[in-house]
């Protein structure tokens, strides 16, 4: 079992035969990903790494049905193409965009909730399942760093992520699901709607989340955990802890307005809740190997 | 990005906002003459982008020319780098609201929020009494529909002419919002007037940037910056936040970058600039290093774990930099990731000792920093060896 | 039990303090019609018949739950009154505007159909069931043409209602629910929409359906009775049966465009799914007996 | 209200639509001049509103001056009543495509209507091969996006430069439909040229009537109906239908009236005018029956049952009708409804004969109709008697 996609799932490509679509179709299928399909208005006809291309989505999943769109398309053309994928009924999309406008990404969250899907994304690696599939752009290498095991991860952040992971790794635990909701202030699918799927998920033992200052997405995991939706020990670990507010600190959902989205609340709420909170990378490991036990021994 | 009260004023004006009359000046003498036109008393206010402008002293009443003249070389004078004055005529006040509209990131909406008491800050009162505001979502696809707008006038106590036309007012801000995707649109004081009017006593309005292609014109020059090195660093697109301590962060990934100013911070070091040249600028260490070397750093602390950002390549663009920039300061480096093994070797040619943990790059970084502090010069380059 | 309201139903009328409002809420309550209060922006705390008037609905409601709105409000004004019922929780509309701009049309029964509430209109006198509650601009005498009975009607038209009506009178039955989808081309319900609560209404015994020519709701009373949705027996009478193609006959939904909505095609399709269909007012009554049977004997 | 195809292609050529270079002229001279501007052969074609001008001979090549100033002054002295012709440059048609927006009401959405064969009549071709018909519903809330063009274009069997020119004038022909609350808006045919372009060749657009009042400038001028009764009618908001026979109809209620035209027509009778007097209108029978009389009817036939029309009120406005305008045909009533007692009183008190039945009225005013024409005059006023 994974969360969000496994090597069951039939991948389409938005953006086929652009310079990123092509390098990462590759990726993707190396490891281990079944991408049936690509897309690329005026393309039709052509191949991408084996894989057939089609002018629209519609005329494409006519061919190959499909349950999950990879989107490498321009910020400014995600909106479109996340609407052309829903309407040709795929319901999990995945958009690497960065730099998605602001009013086009409520639109397509408010698209995507209206009929049951979910879009992760924009500003995002993606999502990996170690060892089964990815949608995004996770290279070959990145398997030593996320080995597959029962960790799961949720991030708003790319080097971090590799940073915390290499600790998650180096305290001898892997991980069962990586999902990168992106950056922006209005991600396509937020931390606390993933926490149902980890905890359903039998190969997910525990979560770490590694969020930041900005917005209130930490804040939703802690309601979450309270409500009992989500029963699992959860370790996160947060950025800008010593940001000062009013500055944007790189990701534009990165920044603490008029006192709200502080670490120091996040963190609170995240502890009140239950949860374990790290004061820095390394500790994330240390806090799984407290919680969990020491995985050599299990 | 913010655009100044004056922008804003014009955007909402151009929509049917009513505004004050006011002139926009940029000496004593152009803001004594445009006082003189709008008549005394007058106000006087500062076109900066900060917030609470008027407890800073920046917003002052005026009641005869040579007092609109002295004030306002005062304000020009003053630390907080005031360009322009809005001069602006008196209103008639006889209550203030506040309104605003902004994104609900979580219900995938806009929201409008407004209270029945103007001039506050709202974060202050959503702390103090959540349950002054009122708060009216609003759908995109469905607009603020004028029914939503007399909702919010209704449920601030208006009625008569004065929640019409609030109501109209909220209407004109919708479409300030939704034509310049606005991060937010504020009207903050909205002034009900004694003679039965309402008027915008300021305005705030954020572009949202991921925008700002489709508002051309709208590129923010020299002033939106508060450094020259911030300012040259947005025309390259790379993110770049200017501070005023003594380590030049050179890292790549928005929020690997936040963790080691966090680290460094912890550790007892200050930033000198926070610089993020991951992404789509992991090519340009070389723009980077340059903007580092403004700040004369007494460390540049370079960490990286790049994924699609290679590191053998931002460890080329490294050495290059070296080459051609020669910094007097010494550089930490903690370069992980795709092509980690050939970015090593890169690093060690150019003399320098790569560190494979975060965590140990930054002690050493704040460590170096704290030695250049004490000894009153920064060792030569190369000297982390 | 009735369709779509009865005595229980907690009305709410918009547009309260206009002169038709103010008349018609008389008509209403004296109907036996449950008004529970009114709204007119800027009139809250006057009362219009006993009736408490509000600002908005939002105000009304959290003071006087409803469940059914009743539009007396311009035809521009109409579709954000509606937004706002149905903002407002409410789910069923009545509204009585004659010239309700195409667009907003298509608007107000999407916004309807995504939240599952229902409109009726406009351009329509409403819906009555007779003896128990109304909707609309029924007259107290209406009651002596639509009397109490067991024949459900829906409608186009209003004058020719009452021609109809009358001759369903005359055979000696009386009407349970009358429902006037309006003469626009875009009603916010369609006349197939309410079938199934025809078939499920054990105060219904048969449907009388008074179309016309233009569009397909007549056609798609022929489909639900072929699908099995409603099993009851179904009277048909369609006016412009005569009219030539091209000319709008009064009503905006009335007219035929390259040969589509022929009153011709709209008989076949019913006659097909095995309903009757009457060619005059007067055969209404005579195909309900024969079908029935004399309600005298039973 | 539908516009004449120049006023349509203004509309879509502002909205970025290419079309043929034309000139609309009001004289054979005129249009003379503008065919030797245009360059030979070019087209005329007359400005009517109706479907299927090229099969009436509404539509003509012509290849030399004098042919034109000839075929021009045969078009305007044809029985079409064609007042103006567009004199439009002749395009070079590689392939012809239909390209149509209207609404669905049943979906509550538009819907794009396209087939690979332009020219055609899309009615015919829905009943003869609806497979060919490209269809693309678009929820007003989400717009035409970019992708659903798309999905239209690559339908059709469009590919490189063509398929994104069609694409991009199907987005433009949604803002057409948008903007101008458009019932229909349709180009048929859209030429492909040989040389790459895409043009349309016809344009077609039908503004909602509901929707007038946002666009003023748009009511439609006497040469928008077939008759002065049927002008006159409009401006005064009566729903008023002009044909041949010799019943004049002066009823109330839409869907009645209707009847009442069918049922005579059943009986063997002939129908001058379809006039609805009903609704807002019901208080003004003598501009009605003034209407009717410009007809010269042989039989005024007066059939109402109504609830808010009130019966009574409409029989006064009948004896009022009757005095000062004296009709000297006669006059069959039935009517029906609110105040149906004081209505009998005031019509049998003007010598009338009240029916209470439709069917019975319908056959006693085709009687009349037809023992007039047997006469060869009418009987006088009240002859119903």
């Amino acid at each position: 079992m994974s969360v969000f996609i496994d090597r069951s799932d039939r991948v389409l490509v938005q953006g086929i035969t652009g310079g990123e679509g092509t390098f990462w179709t590759k990726h993707m299928r190396d490891l281990g990903t079944d991408v049936v399909a690509g897309v690329t208005p005026g393309k039709e006809g052509q191949s991408v790494e084996g894989v057939p291309v089609y002018h629209t989505v519609r005329r494409a999943v006519a061919e190959h049905p499909a349950d999950a769109a990879m989107l490498f398309v321009p910020p400014r053309f995600t909106k479109d193409a996340v609407l052309e994928a829903l309407d040709a009924g795929i319901r999990k999309v995945v958009t690497i965009a960065d730099g998605i406008p602001l009013h086009e990404a409520l639109e397509i969250r408010a698209a995507a909730r209206s009929c049951g899907a979910r879009v992760v994304g924009g500003n995002t690696s993606g999502v990996i399942s170690p060892g089964r599939a990815m949608m995004g752009m996770f290279p070959y290498w990145i398997e030593r760093v996320y080995r597959p095991g029962r960790i799961g991860v949720m991030t708003r952040s790319g080097s971090l992520t590799n940073e915390v992971t290499a600790m998650i790794v180096r305290a001898g635990f892997g991980v069962s699901s990586l999902l990168g909701v992106g950056g922006d202030s209005v991600p396509g699918t937020r931390f606390a709607e993933f926490l149902p799927d980890f905890q359903a998920d039998s190969g997910t033992d525990a979560v770490v989340v590694i969020g930041e200052l900005g917005g209130t997405m930490e804040e939703e995991v802690a309601e979450a955990i309270e409500s009992g939706v989500f029963c699992k020990p959860l370790v996160a670990f947060l950025g800008g802890r010593n940001a000062p507010a009013g500055k944007r600190m790189g990701h534009a959902g990165a920044i603490v307005t008029g006192g709200k989205g502080t670490v120091e609340g996040k963190a609170a709420a995240l502890k009140r809740a239950g949860a374990a909170v790290a004061d820095r990378p390394r500790a994330v490991g240390d806090l799984l190997r407290e919680i969990l036990g020491d995985p050599a021994h299990s | 990005m913010k655009l100044h009260e004056h922008e804003a004023k014009d955007v909402f004006k151009a929509e049917g906002i009513p505004v004050p009359r006011s002139v926009l000046a940029t000496d004593p003498e152009g803001v004594a003459r445009a006082a003189r036109e709008a008549g005394f008393p007058c106000v006087l206010k500062s076109q900066v982008l900060r917030g609470g402008r008027g407890k800073a002293g920046l917003i002052k009443l005026v009641r005869s020319e040579p007092e609109a003249r002295d004030t306002a070389a005062a304000l020009f004078a003053s630390p907080h780098g005031v360009r322009r004055i809005l001069v602006e005529e008196a209103v008639d006040i006889d209550r203030e609201l506040y309104l605003s509209i902004t994104v609900d990131p979580a219900a995938a909406e806009a929201v409008v929020l407004a209270c029945s008491e103007g001039g506050v800050e709202i974060e202050d009162l959503a702390a103090r009494s959540p349950e002054k505001i009122v708060r009216e979502r609003v759908p995109l696809a469905e607009g603020l529909s004028p029914y939503r707008a007399r909702n919010v006038a209704y449920a601030l106590g208006l009625s008569g002419d004065a929640a019409k036309k609030t109501a109209g007012i909220l209407e004109a801000l919708w479409r300030v919002f939704r034509k310049n995707d606005a991060e937010l649109a504020e009207i903050n004081p909205l002034f009900l007037t004694k003679g039965g009017g309402v008027v915008a006593g300021d305005g705030k309005l954020a572009i949202d940037d991921n925008s700002l292609f489709r508002h051309p014109g709208r590129e923010p020059g020299r002033d939106y910056y508060d450094s020259d090195a911030a300012f040259e660093a947005a025309a390259e697109g790379i993110p770049y936040l200017q501070f005023d301590g003594d380590i030049s962060l050179m890292c790549a990934g928005a929020g690997l970058t936040t963790v080691v100013y966090d680290l460094i911070v912890d550790e007892g070091g200050s930033v000198a600039n926070y610089l993020e040249f991951g992404g789509p600028n992991y090519k340009k260490a070389v723009r980077a290093m340059e903007l580092c070397l403004k700040n004369e750093p007494k460390v540049i602390l370079i960490v990286t774990f790049g994924t699609i950002a290679r590191a053998d390549v931002m460890a080329e663009g490294i050495a290059d930099a070296v080459k051609r920039l020669a910094p007097k300061c010494p550089i930490v480096a903690c370069i992980r990731g795709t092509g980690e093994e050939k970015a090593v070797e890169t690093l060690r040619s150019l003399g320098l000792d790569p560190l494979f943990d975060t965590e140990e790059a930054v002690r050493k970084a704040v460590a170096l920093a704290a030695a250049a502090r004490g000894s009153g010069a920064a060792p030569g380059a190369g000297g982390s060896k």
